[in-house]
C-alpha cells in the first residue's frame, strides 16, 4: 500500500484499519527483543539455528514499514534497528582482521542466545503458573483457631515495612526545605522574627538595608534573599500597624519607621 | 436396551471408593474455616457418596492422633488434641505491628549504624521517645554499640543478629539504598518541591520549624 | 542457666516416646497456617525430642491422605492434596491476576536468582517497571537478596519461602525445567561487549550505587 501514494481523502478504510492494527501490534510487543522473537518463530526452526541475517532483514523491513506509515516507534526499536543494520553489514562483509571486538558471527550467536533464553523463560513462566497453587489447588488449614488463650503481645514488622519506613524518613528529608540547600535563603519567618525584635528601637526613618542581618550583605545571592524577605516582613508589620514605610520615588531607598 | 443405558449411567456416576471418600472429607474438613455438617459435606462430594460412613472411617483413623475429628452439634471439625494444647501456647501470642515511629527508628539504625540518638533525631526530624528505643532493645533487634569519639562520647545503637534473622538478611549491607527503593516502586517519585516554595505554600513551614527546634532542644 | 541445672532437667524430663513426639508435631503443624521450621518445632517440644525423626514418621503416616505434609525450604506445613482442589471452591482465594511482565519477571528471578534488576532487563530486553517489582514484593514472593560483588554492588532479588509455598515447591531447585535450562546454558550470564545494549532507564544506576556506598563508607 505504501507503493502507490494516495491522497488522504482517498485512503481507504481498509488502509487506515491496517495502519491502526499495526500500531496495536507494535504496542503489543514488549520491546524489540519480543518482536524479534515473534519474527524468529516464523522461521520455524530451532532458535539456535535461526538465520540472524534473515531475522535482521525482517526486523528492518518491519521498522521501514512502520516508518512509512509514520508510526511513532519507541527509541528502543530504533536502537535495535541501527544495531541490526550494523550486524547485517558485519555478517555480509568478509571479516576485517584489524577490527576489534566480537565478530559478526559472535554477535549473531549472542542474539540467538538471547532469543532462546527469552523463549525459555516464557516457557518456564507458563509452566510455573500452571502448577498446583496454594489457595487454588491445595489449601492451608482453614480455621486457625487456637486452643489456649494465653495472651502475650509481641511485635513484628516486615522488611518491606522497614524499607518503606526508611524511605519515608529520607523523602521527608528531601522535602524539608531548609536543612541543606537553603543556607543562602533568608526566610520571611526569619526576617519577621528579626524585625519584630528590632523595630522597638527604630524611632526615626531608617533605610531598609540597615535591617539586613549580619553576614548577609556581601554575597549577592544572600543579599537578594535577605532584602526580599526583610521587605516582605516589613509589609507584614505595616499591615499589622506596627510600622510605617515610605519610598520617595521609584528605585529610591525604602525607609522604615516604628508606628506608635 | 433401556436397562443397559441405566447401568451405564450408574457406572458413570459411581461413587468413588470409600478410601477416596475418606480422603475427600479429610481435605474438606481441614480447609474449612468452620465446622461442617454432613449435609454440607454431601453437597460438595460427588454423587452417591456415603459421607456418614466415610466419617466413621476418618474418626477411627484419627483416634489417638495429635489431631482429632470433633463433633460439634451436627457438624464436624478437625481440632488439635486437647492434651497437646500446651504446645500451642506460643501460637496464641498476639502479634502486633510495630509503630511507625519504631519502624522508622529501626530503619535508621539499620541503615546508619552505628548511630547516636541525636543522629536518629536529625534524620527523623523529631525527637525519639525513650519508649521507642526501649521497645527495640527489648525485642533484641538493636543493642548498644561502642561510644562515638565525639564530645560527650554518646552511646550508639547497632542492629543485632536477631534483627538480621527476623528480616531474613545476611548482612545489614544488603539493605537496598534509596535509589534502589525508588526503582522498586517503594518510594513515590514525587517531584522535589523547589527550594523556594511559592508564597502561598507556607503552611508547612510551622510544622517544619517545629521539628527543627525539637532537633536542637537537647 | 548453669550446666548442673540443665543436666538435672534432662534426666527429670526424659523425651517422650517417638509416637508421642509424632503426635506433638502433628498438632503443631496443624495449628499453624504458615510453614513451621524444624527449629521452631524443636523450640516448642519438650527437651530431648528428635523432631527430624518424628517428621519422617509423620510424613509416612500422611502419605496418600487427603492432607499432606509438605516440605517448603527448611519448613513443613500441612496442605490439602492438590488432586482434591475441586472440592474446595468455597475456600478458593482469588489471586490477583499478574501481568505478563510480572509473571516473566517472577520466573526470571526464580530461575536466575540471585539476580539484579539489570540482569532481568537484559533477559527481557525491556526495562522493568517499578510497579512490577513492587507487586511481587508486596505478594511476598520475592525479596531483596545480598548485593552482587560486581562494580556498583547492585542489590539482587531472590524468591521467598512464600513463593515456594504458593507454588508447592520444596525447594527452588525443584523448579520445573530448571535442569534442562541449566544444561542448555540458558541460565548463564553471558554478556557480550558490543551486543545489543539492554534498554535505557539506566540513568539511576550509577547514582544508586553512589548513595549506597556513601551510606556504608564508615
Amino acid at each position: 500500500m505504501a507503493e502507490n501514494p494516495v491522497d488522504d481523502d482517498k485512503t481507504s478504510v481498509a488502509d487506515r484499519l491496517a495502519t491502526e492494527a499495526l500500531i496495536i501490534d507494535v504496542e503489543g510487543f514488549e520491546g524489540p527483543l519480543d518482536l524479534l522473537l515473534t519474527l524468529g518463530r516464523t522461521q520455524k526452526v530451532d532458535l539456535r539455528k535461526i538465520s540472524v541475517l534473515h531475522l535482521a532483514r525482517q526486523y528492518l523491513a518491519f521498522v521501514e514499514h512502520a516508518k512509512a506509515l509514520r508510526l511513532e516507534l519507541a527509541a528502543d526499536y530504533l536502537v535495535m534497528a541501527a544495531w541490526l543494520a550494523f550486524l547485517k553489514s558485519r555478517l555480509l562483509l568478509p571479516p576485517d582482521p584489524s577490527e576489534e571486538g566480537p565478530s559478526g558471527e559472535e554477535l549473531a550467536a549472542h542474539l540467538a542466545f538471547q532469543l532462546e533464553r527469552l523463549a525459555a523463560m516464557r516457557d518456564v513462566a507458563a509452566r510455573l503458573m500452571a502448577r498446583d497453587r496454594l489457595g487454588r489447588d491445595f489449601f492451608a488449614r482453614g480455621d486457625i483457631q487456637m486452643v489456649e488463650r494465653v495472651r502475650k503481645v509481641t511485635y513484628t514488622a516486615t522488611l518491606l515495612d522497614l524499607m518503606q519506613g526508611y524511605a519515608r524518613t529520607r523523602t521527608r528529608d528531601e522535602f524539608r526545605p531548609f536543612v541543606m540547600d537553603r543556607e543562602k535563603v533568608f526566610t520571611m519567618e526569619q526576617a519577621l522574627e528579626r524585625m519584630r525584635a528590632m523595630i522597638g528601637f527604630a524611632g526615626d526613618w531608617g533605610d531598609l538595608t540597615s535591617y539586613l542581618p549580619e553576614g548577609w550583605e556581601s554575597d549577592p545571592v544572600k543579599r537578594r534573599s535577605a532584602t526580599a524577605s526583610t521587605f516582605a516582613a516589613s509589609l507584614e508589620l505595616v499591615k499589622e500597624g506596627r510600622l510605617e514605610i515610605r519610598q520617595s520615588e521609584i528605585f529610591a531607598p525604602i525607609q522604615l519607621r516604628r508606628k506608635d | 436396551m433401556s436397562d443397559e443405558i441405566e447401568n451405564k449411567e450408574e457406572s458413570l456416576f459411581q461413587a468413588p471408593p470409600m478410601a477416596e471418600q475418606e480422603r475427600m472429607i479429610e481435605a474438606v474438613l481441614f480447609a474449612s474455616a468452620e465446622p461442617t455438617t454432613l449435609r454440607e459435606l454431601e453437597a460438595r462430594m460427588p454423587h452417591g457418596c456415603d459421607v456418614a460412613e466415610a466419617m466413621v472411617h476418618l474418626r477411627r483413623r484419627y483416634a489417638g492422633r495429635g489431631v482429632q475429628v470433633m463433633k460439634i452439634g451436627d457438624a464436624y471439625a478437625l481440632r488439635t488434641a486437647a492434651d497437646l494444647g500446651y504446645l500451642m501456647q506460643k501460637e496464641t501470642v498476639e502479634v502486633r505491628k510495630l509503630s511507625r515511629a519504631a519502624i522508622e527508628t529501626l530503619a535508621i539504625i539499620a541503615y546508619h549504624q552505628p548511630v547516636t540518638r541525636a543522629e536518629i533525631e536529625e534524620v527523623r526530624g523529631v525527637s525519639v521517645s525513650r519508649g521507642t528505643v526501649d521497645q527495640l532493645l527489648e525485642l533484641e533487634w538493636i543493642r548498644f554499640g561502642r561510644r562515638k569519639m565525639t564530645p560527650g562520647r554518646p552511646v550508639t545503637f547497632v542492629v543485632t543478629e536477631g534483627f538480621l534473622d527476623h528480616f531474613g538478611l545476611e548482612n545489614a549491607r544488603d539493605l537496598p539504598g534509596l535509589k534502589e527503593l525508588r526503582a522498586a516502586g517503594l518510594l513515590e517519585n514525587r517531584p522535589l518541591s523547589g527550594a523556594f516554595p511559592p508564597p502561598g505554600d507556607t503552611e508547612e513551614e510551622p510544622e517544619a520549624t517545629e521539628g527543627q527546634s525539637e532537633l536542637f532542644e537537647d
